[in-house]
């Protein structure tokens, strides 16, 4: 999408702000002024563990304002427990911003975003850019329970209209968030980031509406800056965001696997090969 | 101590380095996604991924995971094959400022010998390294390196399509790693890269089947660096030819047990997913470190560690 | 869901365990030294040391070192010879609340054969595991687990010597284990252990020479369980005896890893280092997970993730 | 020595003070009364990583007193870092009191107390009750750097007269301890704690002397509790504290390995066959 300039960088931040959000789910802001001034919406950082441990985690730019770069992430494995531990003052060295963010600037007045679970996180500069740009947003969101929907506020005091879901009815309505969209008033364009399973049903929304749709991927990185070929996702063999290689034929059609670090993550939902 | 700054150059083969770091094979590119990051400057050469005769679309993800200390890969050699490779890959490389060497993966003796011809003739490659322990692409890939006998026909072969300088890649993944790197160097290799990765996987515990959709891969990472570092300890025991030692590097003292062990160059590869900087920061602390301890030279270590000093003592044999 | 509590029972040939979870050889002492900081009657049973028909004194130190997510040991099967344990140590353990398997090792068929029929015969064994693959004593250990066919003749010949269950240990250091487990299988064995550790060194940086006295020693912790998952699940392909797997378990997170790649048990060696309460930690998430769920035994999931799913798209051959 | 009694156990303690003494080198209070109430001269606890990092950490019990142990640690590699950053409040779990510590019950009026780097360590304790015993105790201190010779006062404060070397000079004396042992009055009976090459010295002053020498053995430790046989030192066939082992012969004595963790850690010096 948005094409990638060469502002990235290592950056040396200190944790200015910790919080614990619910259980496991912490939003950490950095000082970061350059980060932060560099950062688009969609983009992503490598944040480089403290104490050395195999690989950087990739976690988007949640805010991104003046010298702060914030990021909110879910405990999930060893590495976002490391980073869980940081406090306040201590440092976080991230490489960034990285990817082709979400491209904002068109001309839907009208247009859905949708986020599951720690989805949230890579739609929040993409929100208040739309808000800006005068566009009326609708955001569809969704997580498991209650407790986990953490944030929401914060959209809805930027400006945008609340769907909530969760899995067990605990708040909002009961369900996926992808039915909540079903059900919704037809958007001009939709911008979502969440797991692959409900990103494939938002491609399948889009497609039956066939309004464009920006699917920011996720998938577990090696590298994260596209030396590793190791995030790959099917692309169209025409799409424009495809990487420099020979097409295979699948299913009678051209297909090429681009890195979603490096090519993305953000896709055109219509040129995704699935 | 000596008061000059120490030398950190070194010669594999024909291949002469201003560092004895290699970025690995498919860890870092084409060196230009790193370039923002790293200086390319500091860096003795980059590995280029492994390419294949024909184009490769290589495995469904996942192809990544993370595990202690380490990393499971199964990328399956995702390449554009050796035609396109060099029309449209290759023509982009030239202007970087540290050697290129390329990587050459095969299923059959006649593929070795065919990419080694066509690659190693271009001016921007300096250097031909053969993967011939490529784990995650099925038994095939990883047969040659496992078979001391197929892997002296595979060197033999890609010796006869080239002079510049051939690295023999291998897998740790045998009985007996020395028989291996003795009949590559019989069969003509300059230098061996000791070691591949290592065969591993993981398990979804919730979703219950394999984490890596190969099933297997191979595991990287500071787990491996113990099985690496005996790797290049026992080879180097084996044979002549220099070694660049690998597995696990990510401190100027995990490379250092490399030099000391008998490897004359290192290669630096996940590491590179941890943090950029890894590269320069170990050769500018093996820089300090060879001044402190009075070396003129990084040859003055390698293989300085490589001597048994034990002496068991023991009620039976004379068993260690 | 079912709501009566699941079974952990699980048989290993006839070796009836309360609990699926062995304490590895050499990492459980006699379990006397545990005692205090562990329930030994939530343990399913207790592998002890490896003893050999002479008295051993060991390796000198350092005997241990401590790498990225594992440790290197390099023990030397220190034991007092099979004549002083029969007489003045085996009596000790009798009364101890879980099963207690005996570890043989040997430096010919006929140690082999001679000490598992001396240990079987007494009454506070359970079962016997042959530990054909220790890489801490030279060559001579690890040459009969690393060879199918000298595997066999060892199996053979304790077969011969009692009708209690035998273990057979494996070695992961091999170009194929599943021909060495295929030969185990045939020549008797009731169960294998999958796998020991994996062969490595560290080197003192500081002083130039191997960090352990051995030079070589057995890695194991966290950074093999990859390498030791994939061993399971290839095995448990190859033979139709049950596993016992082990390498690396720390958490029930692990442990599930091994059963759903085949193993009917597990064992836990250096986890025991890290913190005592692992193993009672372990059963007890072991049986919330499988209430969870849905299932009523352990049985339940053993090789439950053991398929291949992968369907691999590829522009060359059928290579995954 | 002192042999064990059964009141080991795992303790779940909280840090209740650190301070970094120098560089490196730290000092954890816990709140931890069951283990200072059990802890004699000369043990130590295996100190469990709070992240799981393969084996626990061998650390003297430096003080017991009330509801507080503590323990003093350089930061040497991946596990001491990790125990560098608990911070107050933070909770450590401590396996212990483990190990035979110094039988200082003897009748020795004038004693030397010898330790080198770390080892300082696991001496106060036994300084303490030599001293409430009556007798005189000189503490010979050595460390690399000045700023390493961590505690001193303390020592002074407990009423021990110090005798403090430096391999550089930068204070006390330049050299090694062991020499100023050397140069000193002769005393009664030795206690020492440090690298082995210090404590081979001191054992060989020791038998020059013909004074009774009680030596603290630090050595890589597995299991730390007896299992795992990774922490032997040969001693004398016929030493009191040998296990149930056959001896083997070499350079024409019986010599059986101990334990360090189990037999030990406190050895006396002229059973030791190293
Ligand atoms: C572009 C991009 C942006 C991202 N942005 C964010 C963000 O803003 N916030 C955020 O929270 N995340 C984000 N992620 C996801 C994040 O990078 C991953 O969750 C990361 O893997 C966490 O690393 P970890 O080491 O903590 O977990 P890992 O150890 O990598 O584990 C990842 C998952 O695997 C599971 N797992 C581990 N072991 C097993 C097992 N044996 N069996 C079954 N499952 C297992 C874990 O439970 C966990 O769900 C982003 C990812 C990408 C690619
Ligand atoms: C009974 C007993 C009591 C103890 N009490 C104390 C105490 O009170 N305070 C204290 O500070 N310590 C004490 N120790 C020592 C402490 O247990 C060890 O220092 C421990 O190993 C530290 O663990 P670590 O993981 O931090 O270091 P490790 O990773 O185990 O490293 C230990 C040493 O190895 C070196 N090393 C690591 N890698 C290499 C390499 N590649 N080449 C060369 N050298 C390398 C490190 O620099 C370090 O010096 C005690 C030990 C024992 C046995
Ligand atoms: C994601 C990834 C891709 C790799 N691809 C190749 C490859 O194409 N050819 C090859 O010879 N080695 C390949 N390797 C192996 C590395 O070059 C290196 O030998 C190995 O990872 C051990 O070093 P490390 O622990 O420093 O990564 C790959 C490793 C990783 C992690
Ligand atoms: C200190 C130590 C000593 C060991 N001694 C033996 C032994 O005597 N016999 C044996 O069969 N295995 C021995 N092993 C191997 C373990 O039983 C186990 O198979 C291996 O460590 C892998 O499991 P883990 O990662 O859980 O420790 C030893 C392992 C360690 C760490
Ligand atoms: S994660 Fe390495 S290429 Fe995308
Ligand atoms: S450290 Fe295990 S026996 Fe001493």
């Amino acid at each position: 999408m948005a094409t990638t300039d060469h502002t990235a960088a290592v950056h040396e931040t200190t944790v200015l702000e910790r919080h614990e959000l619910a259980a496991g789910v912490i939003h950490l802001s950095l000082d970061a002024p350059q980060l932060a001034g560099a950062t688009r919406p969609g983009q992503y950082v490598m944040a480089i563990p403290p104490s050395a441990q195999t690989a950087a985690t990739a976690l988007a730019v949640y805010e991104a304002e003046g010298k702060r770069a914030s990021l909110l992430f879910f405990v999930t494995g060893k590495r976002t427990r490391e980073l869980a531990e940081l406090r306040c003052g201590d440092r976080l060295d991230v490489v960034g911003p990285l990817g082709n963010g979400f491209q904002c600037m068109n001309n839907a007045r009208d247009v859905a975003i949708v986020a599951g679970g720690v989805g949230i996180a890579s739609v929040l500069l993409c929100a208040r850019e739309l808000l800006r740009d005068g566009a009326r947003v609708r955001l569809f969101y969704g997580a498991r329970t209650a407790e986990l929907l953490v944030e929401a506020q914060r959209f809805a005091d930027a400006g945008c209209e609340l769907v909530l879901t969760t899995d067990d009815g605990s708040a909002g309505e009961r369900g996926f968030i992808t039915d909540a969209l079903e059900r919704a008033r037809k958007p001009e364009a939709i911008y979502a980031c969440g797991p692959t399973p409900m990103l494939r049903t938002v491609a399948r929304i889009a497609t039956e509406l066939r309004i464009p749709a920006q699917l920011a991927l996720e998938e577990t990185f090696g590298c994260g800056i596209g030396g590793c070929w190791g995030c790959v996702v099917p692309l169209a063999g025409h799409s424009s965001q495809a990487p420099s290689f020979p097409p295979a034929v699948r299913g009678g059609s051209d297909v090429v696997y681009a890195r979603i670090c490096r090519e993305g993550p953000v896709f055109l939902a219509d040129e995704l090969r699935w | 101590m000596v008061n000059v700054r120490p030398s950190l150059t070194t010669r594999i083969g024909q291949l002469e380095l201003a560092y004895p770091t290699l970025m690995g094979s498919g860890c870092y590119g084409t060196g230009e996604e790193f370039a923002p990051f790293a200086d390319l400057r500091k860096i003795g050469a980059i590995v280029l991924k492994s390419v294949t005769r024909l184009p490769r679309l290589g495995n469904p993800m996942p192809r990544i995971v993370h595990t202690s200390a380490g990393m499971l890969n199964a990328i399956g050699l995702q390449n554009p094959g050796i035609e396109w490779y060099l029309e449209r890959e290759l023509p982009k490389y030239s202007g970087r400022p540290c050697k290129l060497v390329g990587s050459v993966a095969g299923f059959s003796i006649d593929d070795y010998a065919y990419v080694t011809q066509r690659l190693a003739a271009r001016s921007e490659i300096a250097a031909i390294e053969l993967n011939v322990s490529c784990p995650n692409v099925a038994s095939e890939g990883e047969t040659f390196g496992c078979d001391p006998g197929l892997t002296a026909r595979v060197v033999r072969a890609a010796r006869a399509g080239t002079d510049k300088t051939l690295i023999v890649k291998l897998s740790p993944n045998v009985t007996d790693i020395c028989a291996v790197a003795r009949e590559a160097e019989a069969a003509g290799a300059d230098a061996l890269a000791v070691i591949n990765t290592v065969r591993g996987m993981a398990i979804d515990v919730e979703a219950w089947h394999p984490r890596l959709a190969n099933v297997s891969g191979g595991l990287s990472g500071p787990a491996i660096r113990p099985v690496a570092v005996l790797a290049v300890y026992e080879v180097a025991q084996a044979v002549k030819i220099p070694i660049v030692g690998q597995g696990g590097i990510e401190t100027v003292t995990d490379a250092l047990e490399f030099f000391l062990a008998g490897a004359s160059a290192i290669s630096i590869g996940t590491a590179n997913f941890t943090d950029p900087r890894v590269p320069e920061r170990i050769v500018a602390e093996l820089e300090a470190y060879l001044a402190r301890r009075g070396c003129a030279s990084i040859d003055a270590i390698v293989g300085k560690a490589n001597v048994g000093f034990a002496t068991p003592h023991q009620y039976e044999g004379d068993e260690g």
